[in-house]
């Protein structure tokens, strides 16, 4: 059985164009009444995630914010530093793992494993490929709303958990930011997804596709769709604690915040978390705005660009670089714009872009009744 | 399992909405009162302690408009079961606008109140969206919407009992009418659920006929109907559900306290009529089997228990205000007498004690709180030697204590009379009930009368006090008040036709 | 297999690998690392000064008036999803609908703007000032 | 006439209403002009009142009203109950033999106590709105022919009652106010069940709707068979009876439910004492005859012997306690017990020589009681205290006053001549005529030994002999030579004014006339009671069945 | 997978009764305000998965219908019962139910 479930295997994840056909392909497959198929489901992206972060996240993000300071970066192990990951990973595996005396020892451990499930979750509704996605939830967007709040309660446990001032500080600070700017993005999502009509993260992405490629994104279906965009993107930035609303892992201020006191392995996991929320936030945005896995070119008469480069591997392909050109975008503001205040983040989340994301709403409601 | 509907159904669900809109303006209206007191209190700066009670007593008075132009319209059922129009639901929509207005209106006299530097605004549009609330408990006929409705009331109760934010009596208050009412509301949708899951259905209409039609385990049924009876009974501050009532009423601001202790008992009856005498069927006399769907028996304990235990608790009660919460636990018991008797006799019966209890009370609490505006307490012994001063006030406080223990010419003594001639028309098997409510109506007498032995018996602790006079506007409102006690006590006829009139139920299984 | 049920089982397993992840990168590193704690290195962090008392203190009021703030009208929004998907084959009611219920949320909003529960305490900007020293001299006679 | 006898005080109160407190000899005239208008109009009453008319019941031609007379009906209330058609309330006023008596009763003590309360200086207004309250209240018990209509009366006396002990009582007022309003309410809430039942079993003859009246009550041929209290329903019958009984009882007071009587006396200034002892305690034996016995004839048939043994209880405990008492009003106070037990005795006879005497013990009780505990008023003014060892010698000091004490001693304790003779002899006769009673009676005659007994002995010590050495005054000689007695705070007349005789003189006019020729009262009841003795006779019962 | 789909309604119910027990011991034996509420989002909790579970066994949509507005109004509850308790803390210092007793019984 198990032989002929892996000969069945093959043919879609090479072959298969139908929708979510990998995905189905490896649920549907179990060695000895052992989902295997599941968990090499989940593993995939478990493994982009770590890939991911390891190079682009660790190795890219130093060697951007040198070239835009116009400096070096890592340089010492190995050719242009290439091998400074894998010294990393090799320095957090063994550093000691240090529990404060004064912690909660429950929370302590378990506040960065929250934080990690929480952002890992995230991954299973989003759609890799026309033939990939984790699980193919009627409600997706919504889901992926939700699941990412769990990080909330890991952030407040790490932070509360260390007993320790700055991370306390850190960790209210960033339940507040995150809570608070919940709103504008979840309203900003809500106006894409009036605009497709559907939750589902597939049917979102293949409402996007067509002949001309981006002209079918929404972002360009609508002149309205611009300010959810862009609120979506800037309350994003401030949902996954990135520059300029970095206040609660502020090094100057607050010493990194609600991981002060994490090193080792610990540090590693939320270090994992982050950047995958990085990863989740740019392709939520990819997918609700910019077609997903679509790709962005347009047939141009004879030349069938779209044609050409669509397909489930393609679609692997477009997702990854949107992501990471949103996550590119990220690191460059990091280094673009400085620090907001509490008050200066508060104001525009509450009064510049809640207000916003209501209008949007409305305009897009409008828009999308009368505007066929 | 989730499709949507059809074009053509979705159309028709439409139509069925904007057809209901045209029963619901009442509420639609208020709604928007509502959001008018928010927008004034917004923008108008300074004070407001007239401005925004003015608005609130002229805007709800206007919704009587409204509410009188329903009764040319049919009794029926709108926004698919969720809600209903009938004379019913009427009444309570002139019970609970006029209380609301009385409230509103006792409220520009209570000086406490007006104090609270955080202004005023947010008070009176509560009240106002109580008022809905209460409205729609009144006329819901789904499980959801009672739900729902039920939340309103109950939300903006407990801000309203937490008012006076610096002062701890109501602070303690609220938080504990908070996770009371949580509590028992949580109780409550737990026997809904299993309600839904023994009928499948969440309209009470629905849920009648289908308990009609099927037999259904009489455990699961009266573990439903406890809990349930949990929620109901915590709203009406019934026995064992009452442990609230005392710390919230004397915490709350006073005419919160009034205000609860009339409308959102009312509004629990309402609601309890509602749902006991639609949804549940009652098979038999009271007696038949316990483990069997019996609330008549369970109503009948509550009911026993409030009026014994009200009354006699409040026996030894200092605070008048305290005094009055364990009272309304024991009036909740009379009017529950109303409801046991599941006939139209009985529901009438119970909508005018209702109505008998909302002069009275409100009333009571008025002059409670003119009273403690001068001397600054709420406790009996502080009454000494007020009858002199205040001469006014001491008598109709003693008029309107004399309703409450039900004696005649007043209009309180007419609320028992109807109680008591429901029971006895039901022939001699509730006639030992009936004698546990005239008994303790004279244990009543003692507790009441204390109040009047404080004011008029016994000399001030202070006595070189001069007389303590209130405004001419205070004491117009209060002797209109006594003299429309003293009024529908001696020619009640309007009251008692009225309803009669509002005791046909929509749909109702039991008479 | 149900559908629904399904999708939701590939999510468990999305949970079930996270736990394991983190546990075993735990485990692993566990088994790799050196223990060798002292009492100076587990005390608690605070660049370099003892720490003062424990960090489990009240906080400023604001930040739960944020999350009160948070909870209505995250709930609120919720409400607007389901609508989101079908409000095109209901047309106009539903967007009236709709817009009666968002103008109540935004009443909230400017309801919180107004009563100044958005605001955030600015902090107040310190102008150095010269010190003004007339005692200088009897200062430094002292001294 | 009778709307207009009834609401006069309450009228009147008003009047006292608009009047500024400080015009408290305005407030006094005008409740006197009205309790004498009131008097005026009963005596117009009595003038036009046809003795040959029974009334009691409807009459046999089928007269919803019967023949009662001075007639007032008029609907007042009709409540629309569903199912059991309408309730209709109605204003229905008239009298009957019973009545008038106690009408007049009521007038006379009425105004008498007006003219008493001139001493009151405390809040003079609000005393006379709530004294001008409860005459309503009374008059319009005795004259209320709807069941509803009596209720209202009866529980509207309490709250009057209440204050009026309580504000201008004595040390221990409040105790002994919500201890009288207790008792009182507690009796009457079951008359409230007992009313509402009886409602439901009554039909009107001619309206054939439920009614409140009582006359249609008195007939037992308009009670449905199978109702509540219907004739079939024996069980609840004997019950409703029972508390009925018990709700007047109280009233009365009768013995186990009596203790509120001599609280309420000991504390009430002297006009309530009057008010209480002189019109209160009949409503509860004019309940009795009215409502209790012809409504439940046949129960009463059963319980005649038990009241009349209750009746005796009362006569002798009454006595007995009477004899223990130093305080001179509380001695009053059980007195009262005890004649109102002749006036039980006279009940349970059920006959007409007793009911007649229990009738006009009632009234003789009423003026008698009344001019006793004025006269104890006038004293109290005088001395400030009660304690009849605090006296002695009095006769010689005080010769009016020891004379109208004397008279008023000697009716209580039934002298002949006296008007209270003839009634307890009327009584004793009743009693002895009838074989259930007969043995009481015989019992119950030790009470008039007692009675004799602690008079007498209250006499003696207060009014012969010489000044005690702790008494309450002093002796001082006069200008004259003589030696008189000073009452230290007491600056008025020593012997008896003007005012306090034209309270006492009528009264005492009233026993000396009654006792010689009691004609004209009896005369006015008895075609009354020879109708009530009819309908409880068990023969009409049967023959009703 | 067989389990997920042979569970049937008892199942559901059972951990729905457990929850409201554990609501109600909660409830009644804690003494900080904020545990008694968690005690109570669990007692509607329980509700909620009978509603659930009842209209996955029943059909019908109310179920769905009616859990979605109680966590709503769940949400909304806690909303003021912090506000409440925040109030009460700067009140009295403690959200100690018990030691919160000014008033007389």
């Amino acid at each position: 059985m198990s032989v002929m479930a892996l000969s069945q295997i093959r043919i879609p994840l090479l072959m298969g164009n139908s929708l979510n056909a990998w995905s189905e392909a490896l649920t549907g497959f179990s060695i000895w009444g052992f989902p295997l198929g599941l968990v090499i489901l989940a593993a995939i992206p478990l493994v982009f995630i770590a890939l991911y972060a390891l190079t682009y996240g660790v190795y890219g993000e130093r060697k951007i914010s040198a070239f835009m300071q116009d400096r070096l970066g890592p340089m010492e192990v190995g050719k242009w530093g290439i091998l400074q990951t894998l010294a990393d990973i090799l320095k957090l595996l063994q550093k000691e793992d240090i529990v404060p005396a004064a912690a909660d020892k429950f929370l302590f451990v378990v506040g960065p494993g929250i934080l990690f499930v929480g952002s890992f979750l995230a991954f299973a509704v989003l759609p890799f490929s026309s033939a990939f996605i984790g699980a193919n939830l009627n409600v997706g967007l919504f889901y992926a709303i939700g699941i990412v709040s769990i990080e909330v309660v890991g952030i407040l446990a790490a932070g509360w958990g260390s007993n320790n001032k700055w991370s306390l500080y850190g960790a209210v600070r960033s339940v507040a930011q995150i809570v608070s700017y919940e709103i504008p993005a979840g309203i900003a999502l809500l106006c894409g997804a009036m605009m497709a009509g559907t939750l589902d993260m597939q049917q979102i992405t293949m409402l996007q596709s067509g002949h001309l490629g981006f002209a079918h994104f929404n972002l360009f279906q609508s002149p309205i769709a611009w300010l959810p965009f862009l609120i979506y993107f800037i309350a994003s930035l401030a949902e996954v604690n990135r520059a300029p609303f970095d206040i609660p892992e502020a090094e100057s201020e607050l010493v990194a915040g609600y991981f002060t006191e994490y090193s080792g392995m610990k540090f590693a996991v939320i270090f994992l978390a982050e950047y995958g929320s990085m990863f989740m936030v740019s392709a939520v945005l990819s997918i609700v705005f910019l077609g997903g896995w679509n790709s962005p070119l347009p047939d141009l008469g004879p030349v069938s660009l779209n044609a050409m480069t669509s397909g489930p591997v393609w679609g692997v392909f477009w997702i990854i670089s949107k992501g990471f050109f949103f996550i590119f975008v990220q690191m460059w503001l990091r280094w673009t714009l400085p620090r907001l205040r509490v008050d200066q983040l508060m104001y525009l989340c509450w009064k510049v872009l809640t207000p916003f994301a209501f209008i949007g709403f409305v305009l897009t409601a409008i828009w999308e009744i009368y505007v066929p | 399992m989730f499709e949507l509907p059809s074009g053509a159904e979705i159309q028709s669900v439409i139509a069925g909405i904007k057809a209901s809109v045209g029963y619901f303006i009442p509420e639609i209206y208020l709604s928007v009162l509502f959001m008018v007191l928010i927008i004034v209190d917004l923008i108008v700066k300074g004070k407001k302690n007239t401005l925004l009670p003015v608005i609130t007593i002229t805007g709800l008075a206007g919704s009587f408009f409204f509410i009188y132009q329903q009764h040319a319209m049919t009794a029926g059922e709108m926004f698919f079961g969720m809600y209903v129009l009938d004379e019913f639901a009427l009444f309570f929509k002139y019970f609970f606008v006029l209380s609301g207005i009385l409230a509103a209106l006792i409220s520009m006299d209570d000086e406490y109140l007006n104090r609270e530097s955080s202004g005023m605004g947010e008070y009176y549009s509560l009240v106002v969206a109580m008022v809905i609330g209460m409205i729609m408990m009144a006329a819901a006929t789904d499980l959801l919407m009672i739900f729902l409705s039920m939340e309103l009331v109950g939300l903006t109760a407990y801000v309203l009992t937490g008012y006076l934010k610096r002062d701890p009596r109501s602070s303690e208050a609220a938080l504990k009418y908070l996770i009371y009412g949580a509590v028992s509301t949580g109780l409550m949708i737990y026997g809904f659920s299993l309600i839904y899951g023994i009928t499948g259905e969440t309209n009470i209409f629905r849920i009648s006929e289908e308990l009609r039609l099927h037999s259904s385990d009489p455990l699961v049924m009266m573990i439903a109907t406890l809990f349930i009876l949990a929620g109901f009974g915590y709203k009406i501050g019934a026995v064992p559900f009452h442990f609230w009532t005392p710390d919230v009423y004397e915490g709350s601001p006073t005419p919160i306290t009034a205000y609860l202790s009339i409308a959102s008992k009312a509004a629990g009856f309402a609601v309890l009529m509602r749902f006991f005498l639609t949804a549940l069927p009652h098979g038999g006399a009271a007696y038949d089997n316990i483990i069997s769907n019996n609330w008549v028996l369970l109503l009948i304990i509550l009911s026993i228990s409030s009026m014994i235990y009200g009354n006699v608790v409040a026996l030894w009660q200092q605070n008048v205000k305290r005094m009055l919460a364990y009272s309304s636990i024991a009036h909740a018991g009379y009017l529950l007498l109303g409801v046991i008797m599941m006939d139209e006799l009985g529901t009438q019966a119970t909508l005018f004690y209702l109505l008998s209890y909302l002069l009275m009370n409100i009333g009571a609490f008025y002059v409670v709180i003119l009273i403690s505006n001068k001397t600054g307490s709420e406790n009996l012994d502080d009454y000494r030697g007020l009858g002199k001063k205040m001469p006014l006030a001491g008598a109709a406080l003693t008029v309107f204590l004399i309703s409450l223990v039900g004696l005649p010419p007043t209009v309180g003594f007419i609320g028992k009379l109807m109680i008591f001639t429901a029971m006895l028309a039901k022939g001699s098997i509730y006639i030992w009930l009936a004698l546990i409510g005239v008994l303790t109506s004279v244990i009543s007498l003692y507790y009441y009368m204390l109040i009047p032995l404080n004011m008029y018996l016994r000399e001030s602790l202070e006595p070189h006090k001069e007389s303590l006079n209130v405004g001419l506007l205070s004491r117009i409102i209060m002797a209109i008040f006594m003299i429309l006690t003293l009024y529908f006590g001696l020619f009640f006829t309007p009251l008692s036709d009225f309803a009669k009139y509002s005791s046909a139920l929509f749909g109702n299984t039991v008479y | 297999m149900d559908q629904t049920l399904s999708s939701f089982g590939n999510v468990f397993a999305f949970l079930a690998l996270g736990i394991v992840f983190v546990a075993g990168g735990y485990l692993t590193a566990r088994m790799l690392r050196p223990s060798r704690p002292n009492p100076a290195k587990n005390s608690t962090y605070e660049c370099g000064e003892e720490a003062v008392g424990s960090a489990w203190v009240k906080f400023n009021i604001r930040f739960y008036v944020v999350a009160l703030i948070f909870i209505i009208f995250d709930v609120e929004v919720v409400f607007l999803y389901p609508w989101a998907t079908v409000f095109k084959s209901l047309g106009v009611f539903a967007l009236v609908e709709v817009l009666v219920f968002a103008g109540i949320l935004i009443l909230g909003l400017v309801y919180a703007w107004v009563k100044g529960d958005l605001d955030w305490v600015r902090p107040e900007p310190k102008v150095p000032q010269m010190p003004v020293m007339p005692d200088r001299k009897a200062e430094g006679g002292r001294a | 006439m009778l709307s207009l006898i009834v609401f006069l005080p309450i009228l009147a109160g008003l009047v006292i209403l608009a009047v500024p407190s400080s015009q408290k000899q305005i407030i006094r005239i005008v409740s006197l002009l009205a309790a004498v208008l009131q008097m005026v109009l009963a005596v117009m009453i009595w003038r036009g009142y046809d003795p040959s008319l029974p009334g009691i019941t409807a009459s046999a031609a089928g007269i919803p009203q019967g023949s009662f007379q001075f007639i007032e009906r008029l609907p007042w209330i009709t409540l629309d109950l569903g199912g059991f058609g309408p309730l209709n309330i109605e204003y229905f006023l008239g009298v009957d033999g019973i009545s008038i008596t106690m009408v007049i009763l009521t007038a006379l003590i009425s105004a008498i106590g007006v003219l008493s309360s001139w001493t009151i200086q405390k809040q003079v207004k609000g005393y006379f709105i709530l004294y001008n309250l409860l005459a309503t209240a009374m008059m319009g018990c005795f004259v209320a022919l709807d069941f509803f209509l009596f209720y209202v009366f009866w529980e509207l006396m309490l709250l009057p009652m209440y204050f009026l002990i309580g504000i201008w009582g004595g040390p221990n007022r409040e105790y002994a106010a919500i201890k009288f309003f207790l008792y009182t309410l507690f009796g009457s809430v079951f008359m409230l069940l007992v009313m509402i039942g009886l409602y439901f079993s009554v039909l009107d003859p001619v309206t054939h709707n439920h009614t409140f009246s009582l006359v249609a009550m008195a007939s037992q041929s308009n009670y449905i068979k199978d109702a509540i209290l219907g004739p079939d329903n024996v069980m609840w019958r004997y019950i409703a009876f029972i508390v009925l009984f018990i709700g007047f009882a109280i009233k009365v007071p009768m013995f186990p439910f009596h203790t509120w009587l001599p609280d309420a006396h000991v504390e009430a200034p002297t006009p309530i004492s009057v008010i209480l002892a002189g019109v209160l305690l009949k409503l509860g034996t004019y309940g009795m005859m009215r409502i209790n016995f012809p409504l439940f004839p046949e129960v009463f048939q059963a319980s005649m012997y038990v009241i009349g043994v209750f009746g005796a209880i009362n006569i002798i405990y009454g006595a007995f306690c009477a004899l223990a008492q130093q305080d001179l009003k509380k001695m009053v106070a059980y007195s009262s017990i005890s004649h109102m037990g002749y006036v039980l005795l006279g009940l349970a006879a059920a006959n007409s020589e007793g009911m007649v005497g229990a009738l006009y013990q009632m009234f003789n009780h009423g003026t008698i009681t009344a001019m006793l505990f004025l006269l104890v008023g006038v004293i109290y003014d005088r001395a400030h205290t009660r304690q009849i060892d605090k006296f002695g010698g009095l006769a010689s000091y005080m010769p009016v006053y020891a004379a109208l004490v004397t008279v008023a001693w000697f009716a209580s304790l039934g002298l002949p001549g006296l008007s209270g003779f003839i009634s307890e002899a009327l009584v004793f006769v009743g009693a002895f005529s009838s074989v259930t009673t007969r043995p009481i009676a015989i019992v119950s005659v030790l009470g008039i030994v007692f009675g004799a007994a602690y008079l007498l002995w209250s006499l003696q010590r207060m009014f012969l002999g010489k000044r005690k050495p702790d008494a309450a005054y002093d002796l001082e000689a006069g200008p004259d030579g003589h030696e008189h007695i000073h009452f230290h705070d007491w600056k008025g007349k020593l012997d008896l004014d003007a005012r306090e005789l034209t309270m006492l003189v009528p009264l005492t006019v009233i026993i000396i006339f009654l006792g010689i020729y009691p004609m004209p009262v009896l005369g006015m009841l008895t075609t009354s009671i020879n109708k009530l003795v009819e309908v409880l006779s068990p023969v009409v019962m049967t023959a009703l069945n | 997978m067989e389990i997920l789909t042979t569970i049937g309604i008892n199942h559901y119910l059972t951990i729905s009764a457990f929850l409201l027990g554990f609501g109600l011991f909660a409830v009644m034996t804690r003494k900080n305000a904020l545990v008694v509420l968690m005690g109570v989002e669990l007692i509607l909790n329980a509700a909620n998965i009978n509603f659930l579970a009842f209209s996955k066994f029943n059909g019908g949509m109310q179920g769905v219908m009616f859990s979605l507005f109680v966590i709503v109004i769940a949400a909304a509850e806690a909303a003021i019962a912090l506000a409440i308790i925040i109030n009460i803390f700067k009140i009295f210092k403690s959200v100690d139910v018990s030691s919160i007793d000014t008033m007389k019984e």
